[in-house]
């Protein structure tokens, strides 16, 4: 296997789910990287929205914050944040990428607390941020995470952001915008997709060095299995050093 | 209207704008100089118990020496919008200034990593809290600019952050589709730090605006810092820069550096360390109050913040690191 | 009598009825002068907002259109319509100065249609503009207009533009917002008001060299009267320079 | 959501944004080159049966090329967005391009005075028409750029402008007082002129932008005509300055003097003396033919229009006129 980490891993795969010409919102981290990666490889007309406010940048180097002087660096606009989740909902960007700490079998996703209650929880998380803004607006949302038990659960402690709510019809019923939703979920051994029907999670492809089990074995609900698993391909080693080089190089996000 | 779901959050404020139509018709109008502290400013427009937000985006184009003001003068029971709010929520937290607050994104400082006192304070139980997202927030300041009580969005349906909102749901009688409405948000005082205002509070702003354009319009008083005074003939030689007109504006302030440690755009870039010393300065309360002590409480005001952390000398490193000037990947 | 016509009778006495420091509406033609005159004599501090977005200029001669370049020369800002319409909205805009075609005796104004029918009119007038959105914004509406029978009427034919409706409080209970309203309106004859319980339209003062009885028939409904009905004072002679020689040079609206 | 009263207006355009996401999920959002010609640009762009919208005020910034090329190309049975319309509904109607009207401000020059035959026109019973205020249309075209169904708005209320248009009416579920619901408006075309363009869309205006930002946005399908084209090295080293950004825009063309006889801010002042001829002709049918055989039908592109009525000579008049030259009032 090849010399690379999770998360380097997880930031080319990614990399490659989007196609050039697409619009893309991205929170800092591993989504940003994943789409300064894209932009330099397959998609080097790939338009990024940062929901602060900056719009299709020449990113220099990794933004600390959405908010930051990278995120409109020879952009072509610096908006406002209304304008990016306002375009993101007229239908015009067909991406995110997001995190979470807890995700379920429909890509549900829990950035709010875990344990106690809501004005006294055990843990506090920021909350939703722009991330159930994109989710809901945007057509198709990703999410990179690590695989693992307990980020994928039965049943997320609160439900942050939305992904298929309770499977079937009910994220389109519930008044979300028809026909957007989750679409990939990128761990460091598996990508995942939905079973279009129930709308749950299922095993799309396996990344090199994992089967089936390893994936099984750390995530905390069923997965479903797609007709033809197939092997995820590995990170190339030019997308290798264009992370290191160029997109990370002081490691803020692949060093983690 | 019939509402079919609705969340359990409080609402903080009155999103009424007829009741917010009555303050503004007593608002002054004229075109008078506002130039005043930062001191004066919190003293006189920041009451206990009002409802305050920040522009900005958490650090990066704050108004850092109104959040350490308003610690100074030990402000108490404030109700917050933390919204997109990042160190000032720090800052904030820190003074336990608010002990309500509306929850876009807090305790985190994005890529940095997150807030140990922050956090302790939101786990305290001290602070009641309303859920919501960054565009909702935005939404609701939208409403209150607009004049209006409510908006439709189409977003938090199905999920918690919807049900430990106040908001309501109901049906478009256009479409027959849900939407969420997102109430209007009037905040009793707002602080934006922008680049250049002139003495009457006409501002421009370089770089993406955030929500402060719908901020400052919602707000009922609205102080200004910024980098620069200019001249109110600078401002009408070019009218289409002013982003936010002086009718809004109840006071403005000189203070340059002052979104210091955030990034400023077209100005400096955050001090990453500085903000790095927060972070862990947090994790053991006693070292904390030394060095809140040390920064905010025991100095007069923010130029000495600003010199305690490295004067003239740091605002120009981090000059040249907003201007990429060792970055072999940004073309000039 | 001194010597001034119609128009710059109604345009002086309008003037005066901006206080300094307020902020008004306006729309080309009279209500503009009117602004202008009253910048330049009791309210220097006046604010003046031009519906398609110009805001406290240092307006140089006569605009012909809301959305000209005078409206916007040595402005604080130039803004859109959406910006000044909901600054109105906000109650941050104190009058605004309206005309039309048919005005009744609650202050509502006609400038759609005289005649025929809705799909089919005899008589096409221009529309709302601006006119119903700062007729139902601003907390003092004001009307300039030449007091003639044909034009204060019974009943408009179509109500444009919001006064107080059907009297009373169906204003208010009609989801305008509250204590907005007709506040003057301003003849070449008369200056009236409205009776406050009834929101009837009433005589307030009358313009030197006429009567009660030329008021009254030049209108198409009954009038009321206020307690003490005073006499407008006229146009003064510094007034009347600053209209002719710096307002309206060109005579574009005096010359009417 | 009950709607406690409804206008009896017809609505020309769907209000639902999943179908306009539909069609958004399908433009390009790719920076590439879109330069092309205005005839081009009408071609392609705009289909009998359209509804579209024209930018700018009446007589200012208004892309009269295009309107031109609408009547040259004989497009018929479009529905118009009658907003802010003066010199281009004049136009407009001189073409008989439309047969249904939104109409908000229509027939009249402001302070010019009528246009004889845009009112015989709308007098013919040949158009459908629904009636709006400046303000609602611009929330109908607010509500589709911001991808909702609908905008809550406080005017119309009580008046046979409701009556007459389209909107509903409803109860705040919030402050139980009335609202107008402005349904979104997502035209199938626009035209917007600016001042400067990059090849790829991105756009800067300056002075008021009236409800082109909104416009822009609501838009399927939108033609933008500059002054001059920019690159976009340019908008990049000021992206603060874009106001319509690329991915907007299906087509940009450079039309100097794209305004004419219209005002364009900070570049020339309208032709009074033109637009004077415009509503002299009118009153006479034959005349009016004459005027447009000779100034539009006979014509095969804008700069012909500008040179027939006095070209760059004229244009250097309205420049001068533009900045006051010869205004003692203004202060320079």
């Amino acid at each position: 296997m090849a010399d690379f980490n999770t998360m380097e891993l997880m930031i080319c795969t990614a990399a490659r789910e989007l196609e050039d010409g697409a619009t893309v919102g991205v929170g800092t981290g591993a989504p940003c990287a994943a789409a300064m990666l894209s932009q330099k490889t397959t998609a080097p007309n790939l338009v990024i929205f940062f929901e602060a406010g900056g719009v299709a940048p020449m990113i220099p180097e990794m933004p600390i914050s959405v908010g930051d002087s990278r995120t409109t660096w020879k952009a072509n606009m610096a908006a406002g944040m209304a304008e990016v989740m306002e375009t993101c909902c007229r239908g015009m960007v067909d991406y995110t990428f997001l995190g979470g700490a807890q995700i379920d079998m429909y890509g549900n996703l829990n950035s709010t607390r875990i344990g106690g209650d809501q004005q006294k929880p055990k843990v506090r998380l920021p909350g939703s941020g722009g991330a159930n803004d994109f989710a809901s607006f945007c057509w198709r949302m990703m999410v990179i995470t690590a695989q693992d038990s307990r980020r994928f659960v039965e049943r997320c402690e609160f439900i942050t952001t939305p992904g298929y709510l309770t499977g079937g019809e009910s994220r389109q019923t519930s008044g979300l915008p028809k026909g957007s939703g989750p679409y990939k979920i990128i761990t460091n051994m598996a990508v995942m997709d939905f079973e279009p029907e129930s709308k749950r999670m299922r095993i799309s492809s396996i990344n090199h060095g994992y089967s089936e089990k390893d994936v099984r074995d750390n995530c905390g609900f069923e997965l479903l299995k797609a007709a033809k698993v197939s092997e995820t391909p590995p990170p190339t080693a030019e997308a290798l050093r264009l992370l290191r080089e160029e997109i990370d190089p002081y490691k803020y996000i692949i060093g983690r | 209207m019939d509402v079919i779901e609705e969340g359990i959050g409080r609402l903080f404020t009155d999103p009424d704008p007829d009741k917010a139509r009555e303050f503004f018709r007593k608002k002054s109008r004229e075109l008078k100089n506002k130039l005043t502290t930062v001191t004066d400013a919190v003293k006189t427009l920041l009451n206990d118990g009002d409802y305050f937000a920040i522009g900005g985006f958490g650090a990066n184009r704050i108004p850092t020496a109104i959040c350490h003001e308003i610690l100074r003068q030990k402000k108490k029971n404030l109700a917050f919008a933390g919204h997109t709010s990042t160190h000032d929520f720090q800052i904030l937290a820190a003074g336990k200034v608010f002990s309500k607050c509306d929850i876009a994104y807090i305790i985190g400082l994005e890529a940095r990593g997150l807030s140990a006192n922050a956090r302790r304070y939101m786990e305290s139980g001290e602070v009641e809290v309303t859920e919501w997202t960054n565009y909702a927030m935005a939404a609701r300041l939208k409403a209150a600019a607009m004049g209006i009580s409510f908006i439709p969005i189409r977003n938090m349906m199905g999920t918690d952050t919807f049900k430990y909102s106040a908001s309501k749901k109901i049906k478009c009688p256009y479409t027959g589709d849900n939407y969420v409405l997102a109430p209007a948000l009037y905040p009793d005082f707002a602080a934006i730090h922008v680049h250049e205002a002139d003495v009457y509070g006409n501002c421009r702003i370089k770089g993406i605006t955030i929500a402060d354009l719908e901020l400052a319009r919602a707000s009922k008083r609205l102080v200004i810092t910024c980098e620069r005074i200019i001249s109110n003939d600078q401002i009408r030689n070019d009218p289409s820069l002013t982003v936010i007109p002086f009718y809004l504006v109840d006071a403005v302030c000189e203070v340059p550096y002052g979104s210091y440690p955030g990034n400023m755009p077209y100005e400096y870039f955050s001090d990453e360390e500085h903000l790095r010393e927060w972070l862990t300065v947090e994790k053991d309360p006693e070292d904390l109050k030394k060095f809140l002590d040390k920064n905010i409480y025991g100095v007069k005001e923010f130029s000495e913040y600003v010199e305690l952390n490295g004067g003239l000398k740091k605002m120009q490193e981090l000059r040249d690191k907003e201007f990429l000037v060792k970055n072999k990947n940004a073309k000039k």
